[in-house]
This record gives structure tokens, C-alpha cells and sequence, in this order.
């Protein structure tokens, strides 16, 4: 078994850089983007995402097969959210009230 | 047990192009479990084992038969799909000149309203060869508009509006099913809809004595709600003009435009602070509990009667083909 | 069971050949329950991305009305929880047993301080009625109803995203007994190892729940 | 044939006594057993319940029960069906029992947690119950908003509460049998060695695991809406209905390929054990398996055609509803080219497969049917939908599940059943099927709605034509509980492998040991190779 052992210090600048994208995030809300503040909340959510996954849960050591895992619960994650607004985006379309 | 159909009628215009598809599919089924069923039977008795001790040759499979296979009944499910894509397409856009009519489903009964005023309960009369467009709502849970004979089903949504249309073809009477189980006495939920000749049709509407066209009522209603204390005609009030309203397009205050449908309307009598029309305060109180989803589809009929605004721009009005009875 | 008789440290069960395929089997296992978890919340991520499109003003209203403060240092408590939790996976690595109960502890504490300050929001609400029910009332918008279901999509979300993380402590609780029992080496280490990735994916769900419920356009107050 | 040594050898069945060690067991052999247990009293209790549905339609008027009585009849009709005996029926008894002796494996990964899934479903399964003793619920088993959350008075939250904990049992199992698949194969037990009920089932526990949270979560705020009143489903405060109907048939449709691609993999099996020949195109079959389980998370919108979902995302949902039947077909084509020059015996499991091929194949082109658009706005929520399902589920699911207990009932049991009997009761259950049904096709297109409990006039014929089918029916199903629990003690004894069969678990005793083989086994064949297992074959009386 060879278990991949990373440095302390390759965690503490994991952390550090999750706490400093948390402030950001947070201050980032109260600045008017418009349409783009969702956008840029949910990219600095999915860079934690990533860091945390990658780093703390070993995703950047491990097998192939979790890795298809983990990607093959986002797809379908990603499949709800996409056909269900397939739906609820396209309502109203023809004009006709309920189609 | 009299009479014994197994097959529908057919009364309105749509039914006969669901039944051609319906043979269509009819057609690629019966021929695909009568090759199964073929094969089955005649590979079983062929081949049957003759010896305990016999031992098939080995065949591991075929591309092509694979490839066959896939592509035939791929190819014919896409005839299928685009067949019943457009047909549903066609149920799916009502008619401009339809003529309108209000339903509301409620545990557990129909409750429609004609434009000129005449209200119907689990009956539903209508001229035989003019389009009937149907605007639908519930007051508590979801029911489904359904008759057979018109091969035409639509889910009824309590909070929104949903639409169905059909011409009926041939002068009768057919079964209206409420579709959606909608609690103890949905199996009840049923009434009958009468297709007469247009001259019958009009002595029918002429012999009950309604209190006015459902304009009329709508106008009452907005009256006794206030609403016209702010919705002026000449737009002086504080809140929008409603004349012209229906079927415009409409600016938002917050960038977007929206077109005055039905389900627009309603939801600005109900949720006023939803879609503000840009250039106005959210000052509108919500009316929800005040006024019945029947007495809201008065008022949207009132609103759609006051007629596109003089000078309304082209392209974004409703036609107005009826001749309004009043 | 006949793998009491085996080598407490490495626990190998009957059903299994090495203990690299138990390992292998535990984490593949762990890992398609993370899935699980991502579709249960997906379910209501889907709820509020529905509603959210639809009511984008009542939303961003009702969202203001939390407090972002508290709500960023709870997300660092969480963060700095993962720290130690990944930290006292590093000791188990490393057979560190001190480290791993130090750790592990450090953890259970934020976790647990985690917990108390949600405890402590959820109770401001009960105080300004901004808990679904007939005594709901949030100022500043007219339509009360999408706004209670902003608040409904909010305590769904935190509480059972706080169900998980009572579920983790109880975890924690137990992997600090066996550590402290010696249960874990170097070479058997898989229950701290799991139980990290657990809490991992707990601290990933809060993640997105912050900015999706407390900072929604909060320029516009 | 068989010395009497082999009978008082040590098996699963005769290594422990005495209830404790039944009830923690971890043993899969015997949790299998548990769940065919449990499922078989579920079965029956859905079975009672549809009986008293098609005693009353007899008549148009509902003389029998009030309407009130009879909702709740067909509500716990298909919540048991569905939650408590066909999702688990497959996967959880058969695939328990076979799919780590298939692959080579002395248990699941995780035989505790195996136990658990089995409590966890007798949990749920007794909150079930007890709604229906208390009073019963009347929603239908779909659970529509805003009745089961405002308007129904009746025992919601508890059955949604036994559904809940039922489906953690499923995805537990589900998890079970991936990392089993994907951990525990014997050597040279490569993925394409693999049997396709193996396969199957693998693609079925990837539903479970994907699916089944979502249910979950849904009935979580259902839950939450009814008893609390929070409004997430609301149309009074401005929520949507047609979102809960988003949801519950996200897991609801693929659910479905949860009930029957185990049953593929079974036909799989019986088709080429009883033709002798490895099944036509094995990767075309088994990918099939995978494709399914995908293409059915694509699809859950085509039970919303006329739910006022909007009509560019119906058109979506239909177009891409089609593609599911590319694998279908294909299995279908695979298993018919099978028997071709085969040598194909007519065992009672066999008799179930062509059953199951038949049935399927007008299941599933009718399935044709309703994802047609301008077919479903006509027949959605009618009797032909109602008879669609059923040729799926009890003429598919029910069918290879049958033959798979006959089939593996000698290994389970150490016990053949009765050729005759068995013969009699396949058919009698094919033909009580039929008739129990195919009236229904045309009922529904006549416009005939489901959950109806008086009807007009007109639809008597048929309902009374599909009430005597049912009855038939329910004596096919009443024969194998009979002479299934007399073989236990009279049946001749089994051989280690009374079909020739290829898979592994024909290659231990029957019944198998505690740790299912004498000698863990080492695979150096592809699955289905008879070539090797030639000189077993022992003429069965």
C-alpha cells in the first residue's frame, strides 16, 4: 500500500487559500455585477470545490475509478438541473398559456 | 350492458390524425411481436434438444445483424417521434379565431363559463366546426380535461393557467373525464359535452337568462375591487392603462418584456409585485383570497374586451374576429 | 466472526483476500455514497434554482435579511474543520497517534462550534418570524409567499446540511474511542481515512449553500 | 445420482440454527432468503389488494366499496408493489443470493451493510403497514401535489416515511453490489467474462445509487410541506406543482429499469442455459444493460406531456424517450438470435423466458406508443397506460423472476421443484396475464381513466374479461407458493448442476457452503462457454 502523504505545508496554503476565497466571495456579493454576481459566486464555489476535493480528499492521487465516480455524480447532477430547465426555461415560448 | 365499442369515436378534427398515427403504430407492433413471437416459436421447435448429450455450435454474434437491428427500429422510432411531435404541435397553439371559453376544475366538478355569459356545470356545449379554445384553472388540486372522442387531454393546474383546444366534427354527445386523480370523488368528476349545429347552438345560448356577458361581470368585479380607482382608461391613474393590454408586449421595469397573456394577468391580479410594468411603483396590493379564480377569469375576459388601444403597434395585438354580443 | 482472530490493527474481514482490496472496497464504497449525497441535495438545489429564476427580487430581498457575517465565519470554522480533519488523516497516515486525537478533536470542537452558531441563527429567525408558518412575515417585499419558500429552501437546506454534520460528530465521537483504544496504525487506518472524506463532502455542500443563500445580490440593500 | 453423503454435508442452510442465527446473519446466501421472505409476503398483500380492485370493477356502479375505500385500494397496491416487492424482488433475493457466487466472491464488500438494507426495508415495510392498518392512504403511489401535501386525509407522512427508510435499503443495496463488482471478482474473472445477470444488476445498482437520493429528498419536503405547511410545492404561495412531479419522476422513471433490467439479466441466463449456446452478441447485451440505466435518466419528463410541462421540453423528453428503445430492441433481437441452431430444452424456466420475451415485446412497443406525443396526450393516465406498465412488470419483472426462482431454486434449496406442476402454473399465469391485460389496451384507448371507481356503462365487457383473466392469474401465482414449499421437503434432491450450466455457482454444491466454495475459484473462460461444463450433464428426471 503506498499512500500518497502530503506535506503540512501544501494543506495550510490549501486552507489559507479556501479562507481568503471565502472573504472574497463574500465581498464580492456586495458589488453590483448584474447578471454576472451568480456567475462569479458559483466559479469561486467550484475552485473551493476543487480544492477541497483535489487536496483534502486526495482526488489528485487517486484511481481513475473515483475519479469517474465523483465525475459521474456531477453529470447527473448536472442532468437534473439541465432537463428540469429544459422545462421551466422554455415555458411561455408559444404564447399559449400552460404550453 | 347494451352497446359495446372498442374503438373510440371520432368527433373532432384532430382524432382522425392521433388514429392514423395510432395505425402506424399499430402496424410496426403487431409486425415486430408477430417476427418475435415467429421466431420463437419456430427456433423452439426446430432446434429443439434432442440429447441430453448435444452441444450447439458456438455463435458469438453478428455486426451487421447487430448494426441492422439498431438502425431499423432507430429509423422508425424517429418517424414516430416526429409524427406525434407534430400533432401534438398542432394541439398545442389554439386557433386565432377560437372560440374562448373558461373552465375550472374543482374537487369534483367542471365549472365553465361561456363569453357571453352563460355558466355550465359538468356540461359543456359547443358548435359543431369552430375551434374551441379552452382556458383552464383549478381551485385546489390538479385535474385533466379529457375527452375521448376529441382525443384531447389537458392537465388542470391549480396557480396557473393551461390551455387545450379542439374542433368537433360531428354533432353528439361525449364523455368529459376529469384524467388526474384528484381525491375521493374523482371517478365523479365526470360530464358530457354537447356538439350542436351552430343554429342550435345559438337558440341554446339565447334560451338561458344570463346575467350579462362574462365582460360584464368582469366589469362589475372591477368596479367593486376599486381597480378602477388607479387603472384608469386614458392611463391618467397611478397604475397602467388595461385598454389595448391583452396580447401586447409588455415593458418590465426591470429590463425584460413580457407578453399580456393570460397567465400575465392573472398573475398581476394575484402577485401585483411579480412583474412591474417599468415607469410604475409597486403599489398594487395582491387581491389573492379576495377574488375566486372565476371571478379572475371575468376580469381577464373584461380586460381582453377592452379592445386593442388605438394606434397600437402592428404585429402585437390579439385579432379580434368575434363581434363582441354586447 | 472468524476476523476476530486476526490482527486487531488490521481487521481484515472474511469476505475479503488483502487488505488492500478491503481499503480499496471501504474508500470505492465511500465514494458512491458521496454520490448518493450529491443527488439528495441536488433534489433541492434544483428546488431553489427553480425558484430563485422565478423569483429573482424576493430572493435576493430575503437573502439580505441573513446575516453574511456570520454566515462567512461559520463557512472559515467549517474550512478550518476540513484543515484539521485532513491534518489528523495526515497522522493516521503517518501512524501518529497523538496527532490523530489531537487533530480529531480540534475537529469535533469546530464542528461542533459550527453547530452552536447555526443554532444561534436558526433561533434569530424564530424571533423575527422568519420561519415558514402562519406568523411568517418578511419586510420588504409584497409577495410573502415565494419569500416563505425561500425560508422553507433555507431551512431544508441548512438543516438537513446540519443533520450531516450532527451525523459527522457522532463520527468524530467514535474515531476519537478508537483512536485513543489504539485501533488505528499506519497500516489500518481506513475508518479515519473515510470518515475524512465524509467530512470533506459536508464542508463541500456548505460551500455552495453560502453564497446560494446569504449572498445573493446583496448590493442592492 | 446423489449419495446420501452429500445431504448431510455442511451447506449455508444447516451450518447454524435458531432464529438469531437467521436475523444476524451476514451471510448473503441467507439475507437473500430473508428478502424472498419479505418480498413474497409483500407480494401477496399487493396481490389481495388487487384482487378487491378487480372484484369491484366487475361492476360500473362500485357496489363493493366506497370510492374512498377503493383509492386507497389501488394507492397500496402500487406503493407495495413497487416499493416493497418489485424494486427489491430481483436484485435483492437473486442478485443476493447469486452475484457474488457469480463473480467468484465469498460475500458482498459489505455483508453488515447488507444485513442493514434488510432491515431497513422490514423497517419501512412496517411503517407501510401500519398506515394501511391505521386507515390507509389514498394519493395513488405517485404522491401528486398539492393533494398528497393539502388535501388528502390520510395517512400520508407515515407511508412516505416506510418509502423513505425502503429506499435507503435500495441504494444501500445498490452500493453493495458496485463496489462488489468493481472489488471482489474472482481471478480472471475479467469485466467481459462476466455472466450478463451480473451486468445487469450492475447497471441497475447504478440507478439505485443515482436515483433513489432524489426520491429521497423529495419525500423529505413533502413531508416537510405537509406537516409543517412550508410551501416548496404550493401553488397558494407560489410554489409548483409540476416541479414535485419534476422530481419524483427523475427516480421514478428510471425506477422502472430498477424492475426489469434485472429481469433481463435473468432471461439472459435462462435463454442461454436452456439453448446451450452464449447469448448472441454478449457485449451488444450487456452494454445494453449500461445504456439503459443512462438513457433512463433522460426521459422522466415524457410522464409530463400534459402536465402543462412546456411543449418544447415534452418534444425533448419524446425525442429522446426513443433512443431507450434502441437497447431494448436490441436485447430482444440478441435473445431470439440466441435460440437459432441451439438446442433448446422446455424446463419450466425456459417456458418463463419465452413468456418474458413475448411480454416484453408488447410492453415495450407499446412503450412506443405513449412516448408518441400525439398518441400519449390521448392515452396517458388511462387504461392503456395501466396495461403498458403491467406487461412491463409482472408480464416482464414478475415472469423472469419466476423462472429465475425455479432456475436457481435447486441451488438455493438443494431441492428440484415439479416439472408438471411447475409447466401448468407458467402457463396458466402466461394466459391469466394475457387476459387479465390485453382487455386493458383497449380500454384505455376507448378512454377508459385510470383510478376510476365507477365507470360508465359502456366499459363493462372489457373490465369483466380483465377480472376473469385476474383470477386466473392469481391461481398461476398461488400454485408455485404451493409446490414450492412441498419440494423444500419432497422434491428429488438436486445435483451440484442440474441445467449444465456454465456460471460459477453451478460449480459448489447444492446448497452452497457457508463461504460458497470449497475452493475459491480461479476463471479462465468466458461466461457461457458449454464446451466445459459438457461432462456435468446429468439427465434430469
Amino acid at each position: 500500500m503506498h499512500e500518497q502523504v502530503d506535506s503540512v505545508k501544501t494543506y495550510a496554503l490549501v486552507w489559507i487559500v479556501l479562507l481568503i476565497l471565502t472573504a472574497v466571495t463574500t465581498a464580492v456579493a456586495y458589488v453590483d455585477l448584474g447578471a454576472f454576481s451568480v456567475v462569479v459566486a458559483l466559479v469561486i464555489a467550484v475552485v473551493k470545490m476543487l480544492l477541497v476535493a483535489l487536496f483534502f480528499m486526495h482526488i489528485r492521487h487517486s484511481t481513475q475509478l473515483t475519479r469517474l465516480v465523483v465525475m459521474g455524480g456531477l453529470i447527473w447532477l448536472f442532468i437534473l438541473l439541465l432537463l428540469t430547465f429544459a422545462d421551466f426555461s422554455t415555458r411561455g415560448w408559444t404564447g399559449v398559456p400552460g404550453r | 350492458m347494451g352497446s359495446f365499442p372498442l374503438f373510440p369515436e371520432q368527433a373532432s378534427t384532430i382524432a382522425p390524425d392521433v388514429d392514423h398515427l395510432l395505425y402506424f403504430l399499430l402496424a410496426v407492433a403487431v409486425f415486430f411481436t408477430l417476427l418475435i413471437f415467429g421466431c420463437i416459436f419456430y427456433f423452439a421447435i426446430r432446434y429443439r434438444r434432442r440429447s441430453e448429450r448435444e452441444l450447439p455450435h458456438v455463435i458469438h454474434g453478428g455486426l451487421t445483424l447487430e448494426i441492422l437491428w439498431s438502425v431499423i427500429p432507430f429509423g422508425l422510432t424517429m418517424v414516430m417521434f416526429s409524427w406525434g411531435a407534430s400533432i401534438f404541435f398542432q394541439e398545442s397553439r389554439p386557433p386565432a379565431n377560437a372560440l374562448q371559453i373558461y373552465a375550472v376544475g374543482k374537487q369534483w366538478m367542471w365549472k365553465l363559463q361561456h363569453i357571453e355569459g352563460q355558466r355550465e356545470i359538468n356540461e359543456l356545449h359547443i358548435p359543431l366546426g369552430r375551434p374551441v379554445r379552452l382556458t383552464m384553472t383549478s381551485e385546489d388540486v390538479i385535474h385533466s380535461f379529457f375527452v375521448p372522442a376529441f382525443r384531447t387531454k389537458e392537465d388542470v393546474v391549480p396557480g396557473r393557467y393551461s390551455t387545450t383546444w379542439f374542433q368537433p366534427t360531428k354533432p353528439g354527445k361525449y364523455h368529459l373525464f376529469c384524467a388526474e386523480y384528484c381525491g375521493t370523488r374523482h371517478s365523479g368528476m365526470i360530464g358530457w359535452i354537447y356538439v350542436m349545429e351552430p343554429r342550435d347552438y345559438e337558440n341554446w345560448l339565447n334560451g338561458g337568462a344570463p346575467t350579462g356577458s362574462l365582460a360584464d361581470e368582469g366589469a362589475r368585479l372591477f368596479e367593486s375591487l376599486a381597480c378602477s380607482n388607479c387603472h384608469k382608461p386614458d392611463g391618467s391613474g397611478r397604475c397602467p392603462t388595461l385598454v389595448g393590454l391583452f396580447g401586447r408586449n409588455v415593458q418590465l421595469s426591470n429590463g425584460a418584456t413580457i407578453k399580456a397573456d393570460e397567465g400575465y394577468i392573472r398573475e398581476s391580479i394575484l402577485q401585483p409585485t411579480a412583474k412591474i410594468v417599468a415607469g410604475y411603483q409597486p403599489l398594487m396590493p395582491t387581491f389573492q383570497g379576495l377574488v375566486t379564480e372565476e371571478g379572475v377569469l371575468q376580469l381577464v375576459e373584461y380586460i381582453k374586451s377592452l379592445g386593442p388601444r388605438p394606434g397600437a403597434p402592428a404585429g402585437a395585438s390579439m385579432p379580434v374576429v368575434v363581434p363582441n354580443k354586447r | 466472526m472468524a476476523s476476530e482472530g486476526h490482527a486487531e490493527t488490521l481487521a481484515l474481514r472474511e469476505q475479503f483476500d488483502t487488505a488492500d482490496q478491503q481499503k480499496d472496497a471501504s474508500t470505492l464504497g465511500m465514494w458512491v455514497f458521496l454520490i448518493t449525497e450529491i443527488m439528495f441535495f441536488g433534489g433541492m438545489f434544483l428546488a431553489y434554482s427553480v425558484y430563485r429564476s422565478s423569483y429573482p427580487v424576493v430572493f435576493a430581498v430575503a437573502s439580505s435579511s441573513l446575516n453574511a457575517v456570520i454566515g462567512a465565519v461559520n463557512t472559515a470554522v467549517l474550512l478550518c474543520s476540513s484543515f484539521t480533519m485532513v491534518m489528523a488523516v495526515r497522522a493516521a497516515q503517518l501512524g501518529q497517534r497523538r496527532a490523530i486525537l489531537i487533530f480529531l478533536i480540534l475537529t469535533l470542537i469546530l464542528g461542533m462550534v459550527f453547530l452552536g452558531v447555526k443554532a444561534y441563527e436558526w433561533n434569530e429567525k424564530f424571533v423575527e418570524h422568519h420561519v415558514p408558518g402562519p406568523t411568517f412575515h418578511l419586510e420588504g417585499v409584497e409577495m410573502q409567499g415565494p419569500a416563505q419558500i425561500f425560508f422553507s429552501l433555507y431551512f431544508a437546506m441548512t438543516g438537513l446540511h446540519a443533520l450531516h454534520m450532527v451525523i459527522g460528530v457522532g463520527l468524530l465521537t467514535w474515531l476519537i474511542i478508537a483512536t485513543y483504544r489504539g485501533r488505528f496504525s499506519a497500516q489500518y487506518m481506513t475508518p479515519v481515512d473515510i470518515a475524512g472524506l465524509y467530512w470533506h463532502f459536508v464542508d463541500i455542500i456548505w460551500i455552495f449553500l453560502f453564497p446560494l443563500l446569504y449572498l445573493i445580490d446583496r448590493h442592492l440593500r | 445420482m446423489i449419495t446420501e453423503a452429500a445431504v448431510e454435508r455442511e451447506h449455508y442452510l444447516n451450518a447454524s440454527y435458531g432464529i438469531k442465527s437467521w436475523l444476524l446473519t451476514k451471510d448473503h446466501k441467507r439475507i437473500a432468503l430473508l428478502y424472498l421472505a419479505t418480498v413474497t409476503l409483500f407480494f401477496f398483500l399487493g396481490g389481495a389488494f388487487a384482487t378487491l380492485i378487480r372484484i369491484e370493477l366487475l361492476t360500473p356502479t362500485g357496489g363493493l366499496v366506497s370510492s374512498e375505500t377503493y383509492n386507497k385500494l389501488f394507492t397500496m397496491h402500487g406503493v407495495t408493489m413497487v416499493f416493497f416487492f418489485l424494486i427489491p424482488s430481483i436484485p435483492a433475493t437473486l442478485g443476493n443470493f447469486f452475484l457474488p457466487m457469480m463473480i467468484g466472491a465469498r460475500d458482498l464488500a459489505f455483508p453488515r451493510i447488507n444485513l442493514l438494507s434488510w432491515y431497513l426495508l422490514v423497517i419501512g415495510g412496517l411503517f407501510a403497514l401500519y398506515a394501511m392498518l391505521a386507515g390507509g392512504v389514498d394519493t395513488g403511489w405517485t404522491f401528486y401535489t398539492p393533494y398528497s401535501t393539502t388535501y388528502s386525509n390520510s395517512w400520508v407522512v407515515a407511508t412516505a416515511i416506510g418509502i423513505f427508510i425502503a429506499g435507503f435499503s435500495s441504494i444501500l443495496t445498490g452500493l453493495n453490489f458496485i463496489v462488489t463488482v468493481h472489488r471482489m471478482r474472482a481471478p480472471g474473472m475479467t469485466w467481459f467474462r462476466l455472466p450478463l445477470f451480473v451486468w445487469s444488476n450492475y447497471a441497475t445498482s447504478l440507478i439505485q445509487v443515482l436515483g433513489t437520493p432524489v426520491l429521497a429528498v423529495t419525500i423529505v419536503l413533502v413531508f416537510c410541506e405537509r406537516v409543517f405547511h412550508i410551501g416548496i410545492f404550493d401553488p397558494a404561495l407560489g410554489g409548483d406543482p409540476v416541479l414535485f412531479q419534476h422530481l419524483f419522476w427523475f427516480y421514478s422513471h428510471p425506477a422502472v429499469y430498477i424492475m426489469v433490467l434485472p429481469a433481463m439479466g435473468v432471461i439472459s441466463e435462462l435463454i442461454s442455459v436452456y439453448s446451450r449456446k452464449p447469448v448472441f452478441g454478449y457485449a451488444f447485451v450487456a452494454f445494453s444493460s449500461v445504456a439503459i440505466a443512462v438513457l433512463g435518466f433522460l426521459v422522466w419528463g415524457h410522464h409530463l406531456f400534459v402536465s402543462t410541462q412546456s411543449v418544447y421540453a415534452g418534444m425533448v423528453f419524446s425525442f429522446l424517450s426513443y433512443f431507450v428503445a434502441i437497447p431494448s430492441a436490441i436485447k430482444v433481437f440478441n435473445w431470439t438470435a440466441t435460440l437459432y441452431k441451439g438446442s433448446i430444452s422446455f424446463a419450466t424456466p425456459m417456458l418463463y423466458a419465452f413468456g418474458f420475451i413475448g411480454l416484453f415485446t408488447i410492453g415495450g412497443l407499446t412503450g412506443l406508443f405513449v412516448a408518441s406525443l400525439g398518441i400519449d396526450v390521448h392515452v396517458t393516465d388511462t387504461y392503456f397506460v395501466i396495461a403498458h406498465f403491467h406487461y412491463i412488470m409482472v408480464g416482464g419483472t414478475i415472469m423472469a423472476y419466476m423462472g429465475g426462482l425455479h432456475y436457481w431454486w435447486p441451488k438455493m434449496t438443494g431441492r428440484m421443484y415439479p416439472e408438471g406442476w411447475a409447466k401448468l402454473s407458467a402457463l396458466v399465469i402466461f394466459l391469466g396475464f394475457n387476459l387479465t391485460f390485453f382487455p386493458q389496451f383497449i380500454l384505455g384507448y376507448l378512454g377508459m381513466p385510470r383510478r376510476y371507481h365507477v365507470y360508465p356503462d359502456e366499459f363493462q365487457v372489457l373490465h369483466v374479461l380483465s377480472t376473469a383473466g385476474a383470477s386466473v392469474l392469481a391461481v398461476g401465482y398461488l400454485m408455485p407458493m404451493i409446490y414450492f414449499i412441498w419440494s423444500l421437503r419432497y422434491g428429488a434432491v438436486a445435483t451440484a448442476n442440474p441445467w449444465g450450466a456454465t456460471g460459477l455457482e453451478w460449480k459448489t454444491p447444492s446448497p452452497p457452503p457457508v463461504h460458497n466454495f470449497d475452493e475459491m475459484p480461479v476463471v479462465t473462460h468466458e461466461a457461457y462457454d458449454y464446451s466445459t461444463v459438457m461432462g456435468e450433464v446429468i439427465e434430469v428426471g
